[in-house]
């Protein structure tokens, strides 16, 4: 029955993919038809992923088909399905917003193309996490990286494009090679491509050979999962795509990264040492906050994204870490709390950053422009967009009672259990790490504020966002949806924690359903930990309470409260945007505090009218530098060319040359080989 | 414990912190006014200025939108569902369950994300300057606050401030611990960094470049600026109560007795005075730090909250 | 006598070819010979399918699995690589670039060149085998040299003698070879040819046997484009007409290899196949690292693709050497991909050629905007060159990384370490030239439009035969793919 | 061993020293036609032997492998190189990379190579022309050293020669020679292969106006 769902949806895929390569005419119906057929798919994917993850089973489908060594292996285990979940509703909401976005294409672009890659990638996706084989794997992982590539490169006369998508395909190549070689080790001592041989042979590698599979696998994964200093092709990705792609692609691309570390780290490499889940931890530390301080910078709304999407990953690494460590203390129920922190932490990412991808790619549609100091008051000309942002923005920033509040907590918690660690070292590394966490949760906040602060309220600063108007209904339909599962994440955590318990039960054999949930006095399900409990939805039962008792007061204190309109005092001229805030100047305190790690460069030129008296014009530049690029990558890259350079001797031209290779060869084989 | 004490606890502590909050503000100011041989104020004009402007209607740019007129609300209620969470009369805190001290943080954070939006809505520039340095020093603040409760936390076991309070209760040799003195420290700088007061802040200033807090509610008028005002002062008494009844929770009524939460609220009054006092002695022998020298400060918290950690972890 | 069939169809269309004039008639000719011959062979790779050897004019022809797919690749190529020049040069002539009369001898040594190729691999006996390699090298020699300009005169120079010195060591190695046969065998007629040598190669003396296959490697590795004796192919390829550029790669390096491993198959069998094989490894992992800075830096595109045969002819020798299931299968495979890849981008070469009169990448822009057919297949094909999956390359390569992990041998592991990253980075190289010349809006007025219907259906043709292998290996390939590895495993 | 054996294989082994003395000159002369001659003589050794071998071995097909070499190698190929050499009409000296002395050096220490990596082999065989083995690879090493140090066209054809001849010596002298279709075959690659080139030489002297092959250097990286 779900082997069927499962089969059936990825056929569905398919023949959506062939069906907008075929409809050559009628671009529009095209369009329709491969992103509906995309939307069924993935409704069949999310009840997959349900019966799977409900009755926890586990289901293995093999064909013997097409290539003859090589055996298709797919398996359907909780975990997989719990990654099968997060895809499918995410690509589900996608797919019903590109079908009102694509008509940005129409007519204009090959929206044919678009539809055929579209559907190759969500299939893609599916089979990466189910896949149960190295050699499917990598076809599977690599499919996705290529179809990701030409949606990247959709709008390829624009250079920046071609840039961000050669240095992507450039990455994550390197990235699939490294994996291409763990898996390989292991196969050295499985002996056969299946997973399933991995997991048996997982105790017997030597220890050497799991520590250099363990580094191959953080580079290999990590690039795709884009943790720092690894991110370079993430800011630069996933804002030249379209928006709909940049969905998916931040909400759950990079998360099939997590699912490798996942995969390996506690099926294929277990017993791990500490200091493994030591190094993710850092790692994760690492990439969240300078995710953040990035993205705090950046005045591209859609690359803004992008940056926090590296820090979210961080903090999901740093659950994963923290569940590592306590598994190799081989303290389970707190592996599995900081399993469930990673996992909520994962979803909920998922969700917000494709809601708030959704609205980039809202303005995008209305405004035509990425830029957030070129927008403004959008709030009034956007009704819909701006409420939906706001939720987005406010989950991202872990406000309760919204769902990215719940994932902090719980991450927080599993900090705080570091003290159960035996070594003082991890202790105190992991306490710093909340210190991380806190100090992230708060630059968060400030990030949003400004985005959404300076592009949607006030007054437009250019005629782009004068003219800005709503986008059509279905965009907001999807966007809604994820909305809505925003608030509930938020309200019902006790739901999503059955799930993911059901993943805990099959990586770590521990169900801790008993003891993380709870009843209270009112008898409503509440979440705790050894720590404390949590119960959002009486929390927010009585704010609004009190709201109530509040606006009752009020009313009572003066019943006909009137509210008088006057324009903002801006000592005595009349406001204008010029007047107004820039998300520069926002953000510019944290430049100063922040200024080794930016080196932010500025200069200001003024041109005069009459020298020295009345000035024409000033322009301000004031950039940060960025010093992955300039003090990793580029050296890195100008040494390969500098010794490929070099090598260019060998062909000199000269025959005598050439004949003298062949004779030196022919003496050294005859004197050695002999 | 009982149904009762269910309704009649949360209805006290709002009492007391709603009512209390303004009294605060009003004991400041006076102390403060003494310390400059004024006569000042009386200690209720907080009370009067409240009322007056309930009373009034407000007004609005024309450029905000329901963010502005929103903001107000919500500042204030997440501040009041924040004082059902604290322990202030009795130790055991009737929303025990609904969440703890991290859940506290982000209340806070809820309302200042707000503030900050309504700052950036009013398309004037004092706003916004007032918004990025209220973050900027919110977040300087996060990782010390943060760091010291968790000290509090692991020393105890919990992050719920009313077993925390109980706990402090039942072995008052736990409170004899060098790593609490350090989270003390740092904590107190935390909580005049958040309140806004001098040397961080100063709440009196309507100098535009100096103003951080006042900037942010510049545009607020009438019922708006009441409850804003109202909020920031509950949030200072709040944060005082998380002080003295985590770090001092002497006398802190454990159980629902009438003659217990008598004398835990006339000792909670002295202890809050006692801090006030504190204060206002602090933000008249102090002035306002420049605003780039803010992160020192804060720096010099998180340092000592490390300390608190590391001492905790490697002493024991 | 079948055999000879397949032997007398190239000869006999090339003859056809010198006596017709006119081009319009003649291409003709030479797509059906070709054509004829593909189909012919198919049949052929039946009877070997059933009965696993075939033998003709009293054992001096003689086929194998190894054999049979040299010649599938031979033919198939062949026949795409006429299709092609049919357009390719009719476009050329319409350019100026030669008198019409010459076009005769374009065909006709054409397609004596693929006479030589099949005889390479039908010839039971050893000395025919040389002879024949030989004769490859003479008949292309003046394809290499046919716009009889500077570079191509001095591209054929390099191309004649590099390569009958290399031939001519080889020749040593065959005598040596020859010598310790009789030794053993005596009797003198017979003695060098395969199916006799291969039953007694066990008795053969060492240290003959191991003499011989050095100069063996070098004289037919210095064919097959091995490094540091592959120094005329770049030269060879980029100078060539695409056509012929695409047999080179494609047959040729492969024709010349098949040499090496029968000499390898032998020596394995006299002395076991540690010496040769890991001979073959070294040699094949220098080549896949000579390629790496050649195809990061280059500027000339024919001159990328002669690069990357180089690669690939090491990747093939280096499954060879690594030995095993995967590895020879693997290597085998590859040697199919590979040809039928490495073709198919010599023909969107030629085409980009034709369109832009170039051979400089840097020259050249938007290609998808011009010829919009040749830009997709190129971008197929460019990623299948450089392994990427779901193409068909990445399964052999992926096989052969296995079989070399899998053989255990710390050196081989360490190998194919190296050869993963030198992939990586030839990848990086292709596609940073892919972006430059693919993508972006084309500079200057280039009229959008295919040039000629034939290379297009060339290419598709080939096109088809890359997806298909890439999802599915035919059963009769698939058996010969087995049956190559027992004759490597009886050794 | 019978005596006339013993005889033959003492003149095969003189011979053998002759042809490798003939290859020196090759290597240390620097006048274009004294090379050819030492071609032809060479050649004429070659045939030499294979008569030679041929009438005490009794093999027929040797016979005809030597009537086919005294036609190709002593007589066509000679004359075709000195018609070349006159119509290019190039100056008629070699120039080298490396200078006379040197190459000569080298040359000697090739010879000690061949001797070297062939010893183990002729331990395994009968003192029954013994040199003859080494002698022939150290030809063919000298051949190969010829084409790379000489810079003339022309030249480097010789040392292909040179190695050809070496390879004919140790086949015959080996094993009385290939199986006769493969000599057939080997003869006619070699015809052909030297006209091509000669062809070549003619091609490149039109367009480059030398047959220097140091004018061949436009094609690389």
């Amino acid at each position: 029955m779900v082997e069927h769902l499962f089969i059936i949806s990825i056929i569905l895929y398919l023949v959506g993919a062939l069906f907008a390569l075929c409809l050559f005419k009628w671009q529009m119906v095209g369009n329709y038809v491969s992103f509906i057929f995309a939307a069924i798919a993935s409704c069949l994917g999310i009840a997959t992923a349900a019966m799977v993850l409900f009755n926890s089973s586990t289901i293995r489908l093999d064909f013997q088909l097409f290539l003859p060594v090589i055996k298709y292996n797919f398996l359907l285990d909780p975990l997989s399905s719990y990654f099968i979940l997060a895809i499918s509703v995410i690509s589900f909401v996608a797919s019903v917003y590109s079908i009102g976005y694509t008509r940005l294409y129409v007519n204009k672009r090959d929206v044919r193309f678009l539809g055929f890659t579209y559907n190759l990638f969500l299939m893609a996706m599916i089979l990466v996490v189910s896949a149960n084989n190295a050699f499917v794997f990598m076809i599977v992982w690599e499919l996705m990286t290529l179809v990701s590539f030409f949606l990247v490169i959709f709008e390829h006369e624009n250079p920046a494009t071609r840039k961000a998508g050669l240095v992507y395909i450039v990455m994550a190549h390197i990235g699939s090679g490294l994996l291409a070689i763990a898996f390989f080790i292991l196969l050295a001592y499985a002996g056969s491509f299946s997973f399933d041989s991995f997991r048996d042979v997982a105790s017997q590698i030597p220890a050497v050979y799991k520590n250099i599979v363990f580094f191959l696998i953080i580079f290999g994964f990590g690039i795709k999962a884009g943790i720092f200093p690894l991110h370079l092709w993430l800011p630069m990705a996933h804002p030249a795509a379209p928006s709909n792609i940049s969905m998916i692609m931040s909400g759950v691309m990079i998360k099939t990264a997590i699912y490798g570390f996942i995969r390996f780290y506690f099926e294929f490499l277990t017993p791990c040492p500490p200091w493994w889940g030591v190094i993710i931890l850092i790692i994760g530390a690492t990439s969240a906050i300078l995710g953040i301080l990035y993205a705090l910078m950046e005045r591209d709304i859609k690359t803004l994204l992008a940056y926090s999407s590296v820090e979210n990953v961080g903090i999901i690494l740093i659950g994963i870490g923290m569940s590592m460590i306590f598994k190799s203390y081989n303290q389970m129920a707190l592996s599995s709390l900081a399993m469930i922190a990673g996992l909520y932490h994962l979803f909920n990412h998922a969700v917000f950053k494709c809601l708030l991808f959704g609205c980039a790619g809202n303005i995008y549609y209305s405004t035509h422009t990425k830029n957030i100091e070129e927008l403004g008051g959008l709030i009034k000309r956007m009704q819909i967009t701006a409420p939906l942002f706001l939720i987005g923005a406010l989950s991202i920033s872990a406000i309760p009672p919204l769902n990215g509040f719940i994932s902090e907590w719980f991450i927080f918690q599993s900090l705080l259990n570091g003290f159960n660690i035996p070594s003082v070292i991890i202790k105190i590394i992991t306490i710093i790490c909340g210190a991380v966490v806190a100090l992230t949760g708060a630059l968060v906040a400030t990030c949003f504020i400004k985005a959404f602060g300076i592009s949607f309220l006030a007054i437009p600063r250019t005629k782009h966002a004068e003219k800005a108007k709503e986008v059509p209904v279905i965009m907001f339909i999807s966007m809604g949806l994820l909305a809505a599962l925003c608030v509930f994440m938020g309200l019902f955590p006790a739901k999503i924690m059955m799930i993911i318990n059901h993943v805990n039960t099959q990586i770590l054999g521990m169900n801790i359903l008993k003891a993380v949930t709870s009843y209270d006095w009112l008898q409503m399900k509440i979440v705790r930990t050894n720590f404390t409990e949590l119960s959002p939805k009486s929390a927010t039962v009585f704010g609004l309470i009190l709201l109530g008792i509040t606006l009752g007061a009020l009313f009572l204190m003066r019943p006909k409260f009137i509210r008088k309109f006057y324009e903002t005092w801006t000592c005595g001229i009349a406001p204008e945007p010029r007047l107004e805030y820039t998300a520069t100047a926002f953000t510019k305190p944290f430049k100063v505090v922040f200024s080794n790690l930016y080196k932010p460069r500025l200069e200001v030129n003024t041109t005069y009218s009459v020298p020295n008296f009345f000035v024409k014009s000033i322009a301000y530049v004031g950039e940060i530098t960025p010093i992955f690029e300039k003090y990793l990558y580029n050296p890195v890259s100008n040494f390969v060319l500098r010794i490929s350079d070099k090598a260019r001797l060998i062909h000199a031209g000269n025959i005598h040359l050439y004949l003298a290779y062949i004779f030196i060869t022919l003496l050294i084989l005859i004197m050695f080989f002999r | 414990m009982s149904l009762t004490s269910n309704i009649i606890l949360p209805i006290l502590q709002l009492i007391v912190i709603v009512g209390l909050s303004p009294l605060v503000k009003g004991f400041i100011n006076k102390i403060e006014a003494r310390f400059q041989c004024r006569r000042g104020p009386s200690l209720f004009q907080p009370y009067y200025n409240l009322i007056k402007l309930l009373r009034k209607d407000a007004v609005v740019s024309e450029t905000a939108s329901w963010i502005f007129r929103a903001t107000p609300y919500v500042t204030f209620v997440s501040i009041l569902v924040i004082a059902l969470l604290v322990p202030v009369l009795s130790s055991c805190v009737p929303l025990n369950f609904t969440g703890d001290v991290i859940l506290i943080i982000y209340l806070f954070a809820l309302g200042r994300f707000f503030l900050a939006l309504s700052s950036l809505d009013t398309a004037s520039a004092f706003g916004g300057m007032g918004g990025s340095r209220e973050m900027m020093i919110s977040s300087m603040a996060e990782p010390a606050m943060m760091l010291s409760v968790f000290t509090v936390s692991l020393t105890v076991g919990t992050t719920n401030l009313g077993n925390i309070t109980s706990a402090f209760l039942n072995s008052s040799t736990l409170l004899l611990n060098p790593s609490l003195f350090l989270a003390f420290a740092a904590l107190c700088i935390v909580i005049i960094a958040e309140t806004g007061r001098i040397p961080i802040d100063n709440p009196f200033t309507h100098l535009e470049l100096t103003m951080v807090h006042e900037g942010m509610v510049l545009e607020f008028s009438g019922r708006y600026l009441a409850l804003i005002e109202w909020a920031s002062g509950m949030k200072l008494l709040i944060l005082l109560t998380i002080l003295v009844n985590t770090f001092l929770p002497w006398g802190v009524a454990s159980g629902l007795t009438f003659t217990g939460l008598i004398i835990s609220f006339a000792l909670y009054v002295v202890k809050i005075g006692f801090f006030a006092f504190l204060i206002a002695i602090l933000e008249s022998s102090f002035a306002k730090l420049r605003l780039f020298r803010i992160p020192n400060l804060l720096g010099t918290a998180f340092i000592l909250s490390i300390l608190a950690i590391i001492s905790l972890y490697v002493v024991g | 006598m079948e055999i000879l069939t397949l032997l007398l169809i190239p000869i006999i269309t090339a003859t056809a070819c010198v006596f017709i004039r006119k081009h319009s008639i003649s291409k003709y000719v030479s797509i059906a010979g070709s054509f004829i011959a593909f189909v012919y062979n198919i049949f052929l790779n039946y009877d070997v399918y059933t009965n696993h050897t075939l033998s003709g004019l009293n054992s001096f022809f003689y086929l194998d699995a190894l054999s049979i797919l040299s010649t599938q690749i031979v033919t198939l190529v062949g026949f795409a690589a006429a299709l092609y020049s049919a357009g390719y040069m009719e476009a050329e002539l319409h350019e100026g670039a030669f008198r019409e009369k010459r076009l005769r001898w374009y065909y006709f040594l054409f397609h004596m060149f693929i006479f030589t190729m099949l005889l390479v691999c039908v010839s039971n006996n050893l000395g025919i085998m040389w002879v024949a390699i030989e004769a490859t090298t003479l008949a292309t020699t003046f394809l290499v040299g046919f716009y009889n300009k500077k570079p191509h005169q001095e591209a054929a120079w390099k191309y004649i003698i590099i390569c009958t010195v290399g031939i001519t060591l080889a020749l040593f190695g065959v005598i040596l070879t020859y010598h310790s046969a009789k030794g053993v065998i005596g009797e003198i007629g017979y003695a060098l040819n395969w199916s006799e040598l291969i039953t007694v190669a066990d008795k053969f003396e060492p240290h003959l046997i191991r003499l011989a296959f050095l100069f063996i490697l070098i004289g037919y590795g210095t064919k097959a484009g091995l490094a540091p004796m592959h120094t005329w192919l770049p030269d060879a390829h980029s100078q060539a007409p695409s056509p012929i550029s695409a047999l080179f790669s494609g047959v040729l390096l492969n024709c010349s290899l098949y040499g090496i491993i029968r000499f390898h198959i032998l020596t394995s069998k006299c002395i076991g196949p540690d010496y040769s094989g890991t001979l073959l490894m070294i040699f094949g992992l220098i080549s896949v690292l000579v390629s790496i800075p050649f195809i990061l830096i280059q500027k000339d595109y024919k001159r990328l693709l002669a690069f990357s045969s180089i690669e690939h002819i090491g990747i093939i020798a280096l499954g060879f050497g690594f030995g095993g299931m995967y590895g020879v299968y693997g290597a085998g495979l590859h040697a199919f991909n590979h040809a039928v890849v490495k073709s198919l981008l010599f023909f969107c070469s030629g085409n980009l050629f034709l369109k832009y009169k170039t051979r400089e990448i840097e020259k050249i822009k938007g290609a998808i905007k011009t010829i919009p057919i040749t830009a997709v297949i190129s971008i197929i094909a460019i990623f299948a060159i450089t392994g990427t999956p779901p193409f068909n390359i990445f399964v052999s390569e992926f096989m052969v990384l296995a079989g070399g992990f899998s053989s255990g041998s710390v050196l081989s592991i360490i190998f194919s370490s190296l050869l993963v990253i030198g992939i990586v980075l030839i990848f990086i190289g292709f596609i940073y030239n892919m972006f430059k010349m693919i993508f972006g809006t084309p500079a200057s007025v280039i009229p959008v439009g295919e040039v000629s219907k034939f290379t297009i259906a060339a290419m598709l043709f080939l096109l088809f035969f890359v997806l298909v292998v890439s999802i599915y290996v035919p059963p009769v390939l698939n058996e010969i793919l087995h049956n190559i590895y027992d004759i490597v495993r009886n050794a | 061993m019978t005596e006339q054996v013993i005889v033959s294989s003492r003149t095969i082994d003189i011979l053998a020293v002759l042809m490798l003395m003939t290859t020196i000159v090759l290597v240390g002369t620097s006048r274009l036609r004294t090379s050819i001659w030492a071609y032809a003589i060479r050649s004429f050794l070659l045939t030499w032997v294979s008569g030679l071998i041929a009438y005490f071995s009794g093999i027929h097909h040797i016979f005809i492998a030597t009537g086919i070499s005294l036609a190709l190698k002593v007589i066509l190929i000679p004359g075709f190189l000195f018609y070349i050499v006159n119509k290019t009409k190039v100056k008629t000296d070699v120039e080298s990379v490396i200078n006379y002395t040197l190459s000569l050096l080298i040359s000697c220490g090739l010879i000690l190579i061949a001797y070297y990596s062939t010893q183990s082999i002729i331990k395994f065989e009968n003192d029954f022309m013994g040199h003859c083995l080494p002698v022939s690879l150290a030809i063919t090493l000298l051949g190969f050293f010829v084409m790379i140090t000489r810079k003339k066209a022309i030249t480097q054809i010789l040392g292909l020669l040179a190695m050809e001849d070496g390879l004919f010596f140790a086949a015959l002298s080996t094993s009385y020679g290939m199986p006769l279709i493969v000599e057939l075959g080997v003869f006619f690659d070699i015809l052909v292969s030297v006209i091509i080139m000669g062809i070549y030489v003619y091609r490149i002297k039109e367009t480059f106006d030398s047959i220097d092959t140091d004018s061949l250097r436009e094609l690389k990286e």
